[in-house]
């Protein structure tokens, strides 16, 4: 909680209150045998127009922590407690009509495939109006007016004839700018993207990074970005928060996280990232994988796979603690680590 | 755990090598499919032209790395060579000898030269059977007898860096993507193959994960003196693993040339637009303006001449008139080749080079 | 659209042709000579002759298929051998008996079997879903034939409310809008209906679970809809599904209402089949067959093209 | 060795499951459903009951006592009344499983045979094979079931052979139209097309990959339409197109009782009670085994 406290007044010397703040976050699916934790005890917090990426691989809870943030879990049988306030109150504690009003109003939401996060049914002029009509009380008409705005913002060419389309007569890269305009209809202050390039091609994906990076930028709008792509990841982020087995192990300024990984997973995965030809030298590897989340080994959870292991690592599982200012990482030797071996070689 | 290929009783022989060193281990020939979609009133004229035009060299040794995004019909190309599925038209020649042509088909035994590793590494293992009964199946399918291919297969195991002693005999689905994907490597070598077409087979692991199964990859072609066609999307990966490379874009091909080649010096517009559209990892370095705008079009209705021109940054009038032919970029000369009229000497392309006879 | 409109119909040709060939056959795979399964017993030799003339049935088997056909596009199906009258009279005026049955019975298994697996579907593994789940195991289950015998036990017998057989109070046949002829109609209606809507209602349930756990679903409440648009959002597309299976029940009836019509003396053409097949009046079951069969192809058409017409997805296919 | 990768770290995040047998764990899903389970054992026992009907009958189905005619529930030896010619109802419902099980069970079991096979065939073979096999199911699709099996049937006449003819032309096409569709779901998975760059032929691939996976979902799927063939099969019976008297069958008993509604309604129930019992149970363990049978997550 202290070095929540810390990243709030340190984050934006302005604007002291956050636009985001998660406090103790534990999130648990119900398994085949009692409760399996997917969230354990994840700490954010996050200023008002600065854009977090949650960095991490599958299985690490990033998903998980993106949807509790508009308490999305507690509707799908998940335990969930801990704190999640967004502009300041508390999201578990909201009655059912003030939730609706927080979702697509305040906070938009972009999922990873639009094929599927699209109703196939209906016109996708139709699904971002609903949401405009729904929150801003205008008539339909005026609401497909703004949708025709939105296009225009999301450099949607002939805007009329996409609106009456259905999501299947639109490319990939046109149904997820669609998306965007929609989780954006209603001017949110906090945009949740939850890998939201990964499913485009390399030459669409870059298009519509950018054009998420400069409507957040215009529009001041906070963002918080999943994606398991460091490269995604350096293009977008403020920050980075990095997440294994439920966790977040390492968080800081994008290029101190980036170029300067503390954290032993964070550089594991920097050296894993695929460069050169195999003439020149063998990858780097990351021996083994995630741990099952339902048997966590004692101590830390990366410490099975962790090059830099020592006999504590098994013993005491690591809390956040700062290695530089605005630069947390959750490991017991991270001050062994070289500083500045940029690029994990 | 210390079995390796190479000290492994392999229960089948190997494939003789015939040509000898410097004949091409596989040469494809013109490939050509074309799917045909939902049928019109009568018979159908929606056609997918997925690989139009393919010829494809890999030499002994080499791996050949095909780029290209969704849709470009390096998976369908993929098939063809492998001949699962039927070309409308072309030939495949493997090591001298006609492999298959629109009329013949591959008998059992030499189909074992060529096999492959897919992306959806579940859906490739039959969830009904064991590791040990997956691996063992191809060599049973060969008249190994069955005794034989389960200890066989508990070598491949191991030769995969899976311990047959906790592995043998598990089901696919209480393994990890990588895991199978290991599993389906082993798999595709149980028969010996010369040549193993690798589509997509690191694209759906985690980022951790791919270095493994990609440094195994290197290791076993070395050891077991195999060839490649590797299929990606991911540029990084077919830079690393591939010695030449083929990019492709709605079932044509349009640039070709060694990997030190077209990451030096990438030709066709589209190329040199992929590899720009790649993050380059540094924050301090982002990218400011997309290389291309819009998406792929539609490949029922490819645009005329060239393919790319309606996304292409230097298209002109001569790019709609017709289709460039894959010619030898002038400069480099030998082994890189491109399809674009601003390559081609006096194409009229006011980017294209002067024809040769000018210049001298 | 129209080109998609012209090629279901297109497709549904083939379809009837076939179905026409196995109703033709019907008469030829019964045991013996079809000049005797054609014609009267006590027919005479005169007569069995002209039968065979103009049946052809010294002709090759397709020739006599074309003559028969060709007949039946005309509107002759032949003479029925139980009441000596043209088999297309009695098939009309039965048709209209059974048409009534069926709208009946057809109203209530859609609308009940629409809105038990709406809300089964809504409230899955909830207390509701399993009351559901047990009335439509039941529905599923139940010999409808023995229903209708129960409904009658209960209703006619013991309690007396309703009458026990017939659709009308005189045995004149027609329709009317009262009491008397819509007290003969509720006890078949149940009967018919039963199956029927715990069919619908289970297609429903499983059409309206499977779209609740698409990934639109989560973007529907990341929107911040309430509960009604959510619902008219499932609904929308569970609508194909429900459409389809409404479309094909509704055909199915026809064949349930062989028995329940026989149970209840209800003249329709499921009576007339019954009776054709106790006296072995095989132009009777021929014609009955090909005009129920023709019905329920043409039925499959328009539900094929309503699907369509309801679902984006195979607009273009 | 390959690298440095340690391969017990491989390991760390499966947890072992020794004998992981997918027949095992469907039977072992099966059993913990109690309201399946109860069903499965509620028809054992109608189906032993009527395979021992000649020890387990208390009276012989066929002996006609004329001061028993339509006795009430309750009548000392004829526990469950009798019938219109004093026969003992409870002793001919219980040799009636005989006749009307097997009248439902076997034209499902042709029709798993038949249509499974030109399924598998037309969904592995694909191509103009398929749409020759699945055109000419289309046909016989196009009738109502029962209609069908009615048309059938009262064109062959009355017989036992004849209504299990009728039922198998229903139950063909739906069985092959599910396994065509299973099959050709199955034929583009990867791990079949790699069994066929294998060389292996084509007998062993269908024998080896594609049946196993394919065999529960038509199985499952067959198994509920026994269910539709009991209620079928005696409707045939209940219609005279059964058996011929006096074989004890559930619904030409329930036909012939139906005449005696008034004297004696709920004898005349019995039949059909039989057949709604055997109906609903068998609904419920196909139920049950598709439920076992389902991928969790």
């Amino acid at each position: 909680m202290n070095a929540l406290a810390r990243i709030i007044s340190e984050g934006s010397g302005a604007a002291p209150s956050p636009m985001l703040s998660i406090a103790g976050l534990n999130v648990a699916y119900r398994g085949g045998a009692g409760w399996t934790p997917v969230v354990r005890g994840v700490d954010l917090a996050l200023a008002p127009g600065r854009s977090l990426v949650l960095l991490g691989e599958s299985g690490s809870g990033k998903s998980v922590t993106l949807r509790a943030i508009i308490g999305l879990l507690r509707e799908e049988g998940a335990r969930v407690d801990g704190e999640v306030r967004v502009g300041g109150r508390d999201v578990n504690a909201m009655a059912p009509d003030e939730l609706l009003k927080l979702r697509g109003n305040e906070v938009g939401f972009i999922f990873q495939e639009p094929m599927t996060a699209l109703d196939p049914v209906f016109r996708i002029g139709d699904q971002i109006a609903e949401t405009i009509v729904q929150h801003r009380g205008t008539s339909w008409r005026q609401a497909m007016a703004t949708a025709r705005e939105l296009f225009d913002l999301v450099q949607i060419p002939s805007a009329e004839r996409r609106l009456k389309a259905y999501p299947n007569e639109l490319s990939g890269g046109l149904r997820q700018r669609a998306m965007i305009a929609m989780a954006m209809s209603c001017d949110p202050r906090l945009l949740l993207a939850d890998e939201p390039t990964t499913a485009l091609d390399a030459t669409v994906q870059i298009q519509v990074l950018l054009l998420l990076r400069e409507i957040q930028k215009e529009r001041g709008t906070a963002m918080v970005f999943v994606t398991h792509d460091l490269g995604v990841a350096a293009e977008i982020a403020d920050e980075v928060a990095v997440m294994y087995a439920g966790r977040i192990v390492e968080q800081g300024d994008a290029a101190q996280v980036l170029l300067n990984p503390s954290h032993p997973y964070t550089h594991a995965l920097t050296g894993c990232v695929v460069q050169g030809s195999y003439r020149d030298h063998r990858l780097g590897e990351l021996a083994g994988a995630p741990p099952d989340l339902a048997q966590l080994p004692p101590g830390c959870s990366f410490a099975p796979r962790c090059a830099r292991r020592q006999e504590d690592c098994r013993l005491t599982d690591p809390a956040r603690r700062p290695v530089a200012p605005r630069h947390d990482v959750a490991c017991l030797h991270a001050a062994d680590l070289p500083a500045g071996t940029a690029g994990g070689r | 755990m210390s079995v390796t290929f190479s000290a492994m009783q392999a229960p089948l022989p190997p494939i003789e090598d015939r040509g000898g060193p410097s004949q091409p281990l596989l040469i494809a020939r013109g490939l050509r499919k074309e799917f045909r979609l939902a049928d019109g009133l009568f018979g159908g004229r929606t056609v997918v032209h997925a690989v139009d035009d393919l010829s494809l060299t890999v030499n002994k040794g080499e791996t050949v790395g095909i780029v290209g995004e969704s849709g470009c019909g390096k998976s369908t190309a993929a098939r063809l060579i492998a001949g699962i599925t039927p070309a409308d038209d072309g030939e495949v020649v493997f090591d001298g000898e006609s492999f298959w042509t629109p009329r013949t088909r591959i008998d059992a035994e030499r189909r074992r030269a060529i096999q492959m590793v897919f992306q959806d590494s579940a859906s490739s293992l039959n969830p009904r059977m064991t590791l040990t009964e997956t691996l063992a199946f191809g060599p049973r399918a060969h008249g190994v007898p069955t005794a034989v291919a389960r200890t066989y297969a508990r070598d491949l195991l191991a030769a995969v860096g899976l311990p047959p002693s906790r592995f043998a005999e598990r089901y696919p689905i209480q393994l990890s993507g990588g895991q199978r994907q290991r599993v389906n490597i082993a798999r595709a070598l149980a028969i010996r193959p010369r040549l193993l077409i690798l589509d997509e087979p690191v694209s759906a692991l985690d980022k951790s994960v791919e270095a493994q199964v990609l440094n195994l990859l290197v290791a076993l072609r070395e050891e077991l003196s195999l060839s490649y066609v590797f299929i990606s999307h991911d540029l990084n990966v077919v830079r690393y693993i591939a010695d030449r490379v083929v990019v492709m874009y709605l079932g044509q091909v349009v640039e070709e040339a060694t990997s030190a080649q077209i990451f030096a010096a990438p030709r066709h517009p589209y190329t040199r637009a992929l590899f720009a559209s790649k993050p380059s990892l540094d924050p301090r370095r982002r990218i400011e303006a997309p290389p291309l705008t819009g998406d792929p079009p539609d490949p029922v209705n490819p645009p005329s001449g060239c393919r790319f021109r309606t996304r292409c940054p230097i298209a002109e009038a001569v790019c709609a008139a017709a289709k460039p032919p894959l010619a030898a970029a002038a400069p480099e000369g030998e082994g890189h080749k491109v399809a674009c009229w601003a390559a081609q000497p006096g194409s009229g392309h006011s980017l294209a080079p002067r024809p040769m006879g000018a210049l001298q | 659209m129209l080109l998609y409109i012209l090629r279901r119909i297109l497709y549904a040709v083939p379809i009837g042709i076939g179905v026409t060939f196995i109703v033709f056959s019907l008469v030829h795979i019964a045991p013996g000579d079809p000049i005797s399964a054609l014609l009267p017993n006590e027919a005479t030799q005169e007569m069995v002759e002209a039968a065979r003339k103009e049946f052809g049935l010294d002709r090759p088997f397709l020739v006599q298929y074309a003559i028969w056909l060709g007949n039946a596009a005309m509107g002759n199906l032949g003479t029925s051998i139980g009441s000596g009258r043209p088999v297309a009279t009695e098939v009309a005026s039965a048709v209209g008996n059974t048409f009534i049955l069926a709208v009946s019975a057809g109203l209530v298994a859609c609308v009940l079997g629409f809105l038990l697996g709406i809300v089964a579907g809504l409230w899955r593994d909830r207390p509701v879903d399993h009351v559901v789940n047990l009335i439509t195991i039941a529905g599923v289950s139940v010999p409808h034939y023995w229903l209708a015998i129960l409904l009658v036990i209960v209703f006619a017998v013991d309690l007396n409310w309703l009458p026990p057989l017939g659709m009308g109070p005189d045995r004149s046949g027609g329709w009317q809008f009262d009491w008397a002829h819509i007290s003969h109609l509720i006890l078949p209606t149940i009967a018919t209906a039963a199956i029927p809507m715990a069919v619908i209602a289970r297609t429903l349930r499983a059409s309206v679970v499977d779209v609740l756990d698409q990934d639109f679903v989560t973007t529907l409440r990341a929107k911040g809809l309430p509960r009604q648009r959510l619902l008219w959002h499932v609904i929308r597309n569970a609508l194909p599904t429900a459409l389809a299976v409404m479309g094909l029940q509704l055909g199915n009836m026809l064949g349930g209402s062989v028995l329940v019509e026989t149970v209840f003396a209800w003249p329709g053409t499921g009576f007339l089949l019954a009776s054709a097949i106790f006296q072995r009046d095989l132009p009777l079951l021929q014609g009955t067959m090909l005009v129920l069969a023709m019905f329920f192809v043409f039925l499959n058409l328009v539900v094929d093209l309503v699907q369509s017409a309801t679902d984006p997805r195979i607009r273009r296919a | 060795m390959h690298g440095t990768f340690d391969s017990s770290d491989i390991d760390a995040v499966i947890v072992p499951v020794r004998h992981f047998s997918y027949r095992r764990v469907v039977l072992g899903r099966f059993m913990r459903q109690p309201i399946a389970m109860t069903a499965a054992l509620i028809l054992l026992a109608i189906v032993l009951a009527a395979i021992f009907a000649n020890v387990v009958a208390p009276a012989d189905p066929f002996q006609t006592r004329v001061a028993r005619r339509l006795a009430v529930i309750g009548t000392e030896g004829r526990w469950l009344g009798g019938d219109e010619l004093g026969r003992d109802v409870l002793s001919r419902l219980i040799y009636g499983g005989r006749i009307s099980l097997s009248m439902a069970v076997l034209p499902v079991a042709i029709g798993l045979f038949v249509g499974g096979f030109l399924g598998i065939l037309a969904g592995y073979a694909g191509g103009r094979t398929n749409m020759a096999i699945m055109r000419a199911m289309d046909v016989f699709y196009a009738f109502p079931s029962i209609l069908l099996a009615v048309a059938i049937a009262g064109a062959l006449g009355p017989g036992m052979m004849n209504g299990i003819i009728a039922l198998s032309m229903v139950f063909i096409p739906p069985i092959a139209r599910m396994a065509e569709s299973v099959t050709t779901q199955v034929r583009s998975y990867e791990f079949v097309i790699a069994a066929r760059l294998s060389g292996a032929s084509t007998g062993r691939i269908l024998r080896e990959h594609v049946l196993s996976n394919v065999a529960g979902p038509i199985l499952v799927f067959a198994s509920s339409q026994v269910s539709v063939s009991i209620i079928a099969a005696s409707g045939l019976s209940f219609l005279g197109l059964g058996v011929s008297p006096p074989y004890p069958d559930w619904g030409l008993m329930l036909s012939a009782l139906r005449q005696s509604i008034y004297v004696n309604p709920w004898v005349a129930a019995l039949p059909g009670a039989m057949i709604f019992i055997c109906s609903v149970c068998f609904n419920l363990v196909s139920d049950g085994v598709r439920r076992a049978m389902e991928v969790r997550r």
